[in-house]
């Protein structure tokens, strides 16, 4: 298994710096580019001060990206579609982490990212990148989207459910919760410390945009609502689904360990004793886990099922490594072993 | 390479052989934003620039 | 440079787990047992959740413990002497986590500890478990002793000043800020969270237990105030110095680089731009890492020294891990490469 030489475009935000950590420590990869505009020439610890001394690596302009064998896009929504055909002739393989080519149809992009879609004939090139989901069609993809983190953590969730038609779908329920860095690392009013901190703010209690896509993939749109919360890293979905026939616990046990009992990134977490007996996002923090788990509610029939992780690592950089890993046949925890850390 | 040495902290910075006066070059070490006087000797000195608010 | 067998006595605390996270990912290490009282026969996660479907490791009761290659002792203060005969006489190598061992008379330990030593004997075999300080001495030591966390912020941050009396030792003050995670994993009415969330609590403003291994170190005693903050990981030490004589900055970059120019865990960190320009421990959250910058005060003699880490690794297990790779000839930041992560 040949070194890849890998580019990311978009090395200056969040979701490139921590794909520049992976990356640098993935023993299978060789980092040839990372660009940024407004960084260009500059060493990139300068905006990712915990890779100082770890790595000399600069910024490059995006003109002088040169070929390579995989390219990771980090741009903003709209800017990677804009220049993909430039891309596709400089790498085999692509993978991006916007959210232009995450929707199947130009209408869904329309509706949800409100701008045309520029390439839509390139829609279908791309796998959407859940590999709990879609593994098979990842090892065979030339290109991969990656999914939103909110996204990824509702359909992580309900996936089994929704697969076996076990609840009515339209009165699914979900609040996800998460933290600062989901906003991207640019600062404004809202984010301005005295007012960002410890808050508990409902910025999107309808019309989140990641709706498209669990849409599309659980075959139903969910009632979603996100809150923001003082924490940087981290998402807790809490997720309410009301069940067509009664089921006991060991049931709900079996559905998901058949669905994900030998996943290396997905762990149940359900315990009777000890501080941490329901998924936890900040043990979450920097390691590539899912971790699901869910509580019947005794009264009727709804089912509460929770999934935690860190947004900018198995909702963003940490599974596109994980696609990664898979596109090429290395092992698919290979520079993704990071446990977590505790306490934290 | 050349190899100049920061103004501010001493540290040893490479420069390209062909670099010219009046060049930009940060220091690796303390981020200092310096500007190649001569080049020989190599001669490096505080680019004028005012410092960015911190934010405090 | 074969595998070592490795025991942990006393994992079940935070500075345990953390050891047992490093060394289960160490890829020179054999993990035999990690001792608990309290959750003997307990998988390791049901304490550690980090470490869930990371291994299927159980706590075993001390009475069980085997001769091994090396032990490592996270136990209280106190309670490692106890037994140290029997430990020597289970492993050729002990690296011992407490403040039993880190002060070289029995005198000091009284009056730092509060009680008599049993094996003051024993004293002199222990290395002070600080690389950048006793490499050598580590080499060839069978015994090492891990230095207290805020002692070890505060020694890397003014040893290269004390070494060339370039300061008034006697007028030297510090005060060391830190997190929750060092008072243990015990609750108390202190560490209730409404009680503890976000305090800036004087805990310590004198008295503080680290004095005495600081000054056996420095060779004076420090003015030293410990300061709790709403942090659960992470040590800022602000150290304020008098110099004898003028110094520029060149001059201190230079002390500094020629003390820690080419050591791996030590980053000089003092940028004229950027959003950390200083040290700041929250970026060093489970890395191995020590950063140390200075400012000097235009109008006196007063330099200011701040160094950070995260007190469980470089100022515990991380700085543990790092004597126990230069005791046995492994390269130094084996198992120890995690960079730390950002935005956390």
């Amino acid at each position: 298994m040949a070194e890849r030489r890998v580019s990311i475009v978009g090395g200056s935000g969040y979701t490139g710096g921590e794909l520049l950590r992976l990356l640098l420590f993935h023993p299978r990869v060789t980092l040839v580019q990372v660009t940024s505009e407004r960084f260009a020439g500059k060493p990139v610890y300068r905006v990712h001060p915990n890779l100082r001394g770890v790595t000399q690596a600069r910024f490059c302009s995006l003109a002088e990206l040169e070929p390579c064998d995989t390219l990771f896009l980090c741009l903003p929504h709209g800017k990677s579609m804009e220049q993909m055909p430039r891309f596709q002739r400089l790498a085999g393989n692509i993978i991006d982490l916007s959210g232009d080519f995450r929707l199947a149809t130009p209408e869904a992009y329309q509706k949800w990212y409100g701008r045309p879609h520029l390439y839509p004939e390139l829609l279908g090139e791309f796998v959407y990148g859940i590999p709990e989901l879609y593994r098979r069609n990842i090892q065979q993809a030339r290109y991969v989207s990656g999914a939103g983190c909110n996204a990824t953590a509702v359909i992580l969730a309900l996936y089994p459910l929704f697969q076996q038609q076990l609840v009515y779908p339209e009165r699914t329920v979900v609040e996800v919760k998460g933290g600062s860095s989901e906003g991207g690392n640019s600062p404004s009013e809202a984010s301005h410390h005295p007012e960002r901190n410890g808050v508990v703010r409902s910025y999107k209690p309808t019309g989140h945009r990641h709706i498209g896509e669990i849409e599309q993939t659980l075959g139903h749109p969910v009632h979603l609502s996100a809150t923001a919360l003082g924490i940087v890293r981290g998402i807790l979905a809490t997720c309410h689904v009301f069940l067509k026939q009664p089921l006991d616990e060991k049931s709900i046990w079996r559905i998901y360990r058949n669905a994900y009992g030998s996943e290396p990134f997905i762990r149940m977490v359900k315990e009777r004793k000890g501080i941490y007996r329901l998924p936890e996002p900040k043990l979450l923090v920097g390691s590539n886990f899912c971790d699901i788990g869910f509580e019947r509610d005794a009264g009727g029939n709804r089912l509460v099922v929770i999934s935690a992780m860190d947004n900018l690592m198995k909702g963003a950089a940490g599974q596109a490594v994980q696609a990664f890993n898979i596109m090429h046949r290395f092992p698919e925890t290979l520079g993704l072993e990071f446990p977590g850390l505790h306490p934290v | 390479m050349l190899t100049g040495l920061c103004p501010l902290c001493d540290a040893r910075i490479q420069l390209e052989a062909d670099v010219l006066p009046g060049e930009l070059v940060e220091c690796p070490e303390c981020a200092m934003e310096l500007e190649v006087v001569s080049t020989h000797p190599i001669r490096l000195a505080e680019a004028p620039q005012e410092e960015e608010d911190w934010g405090e």
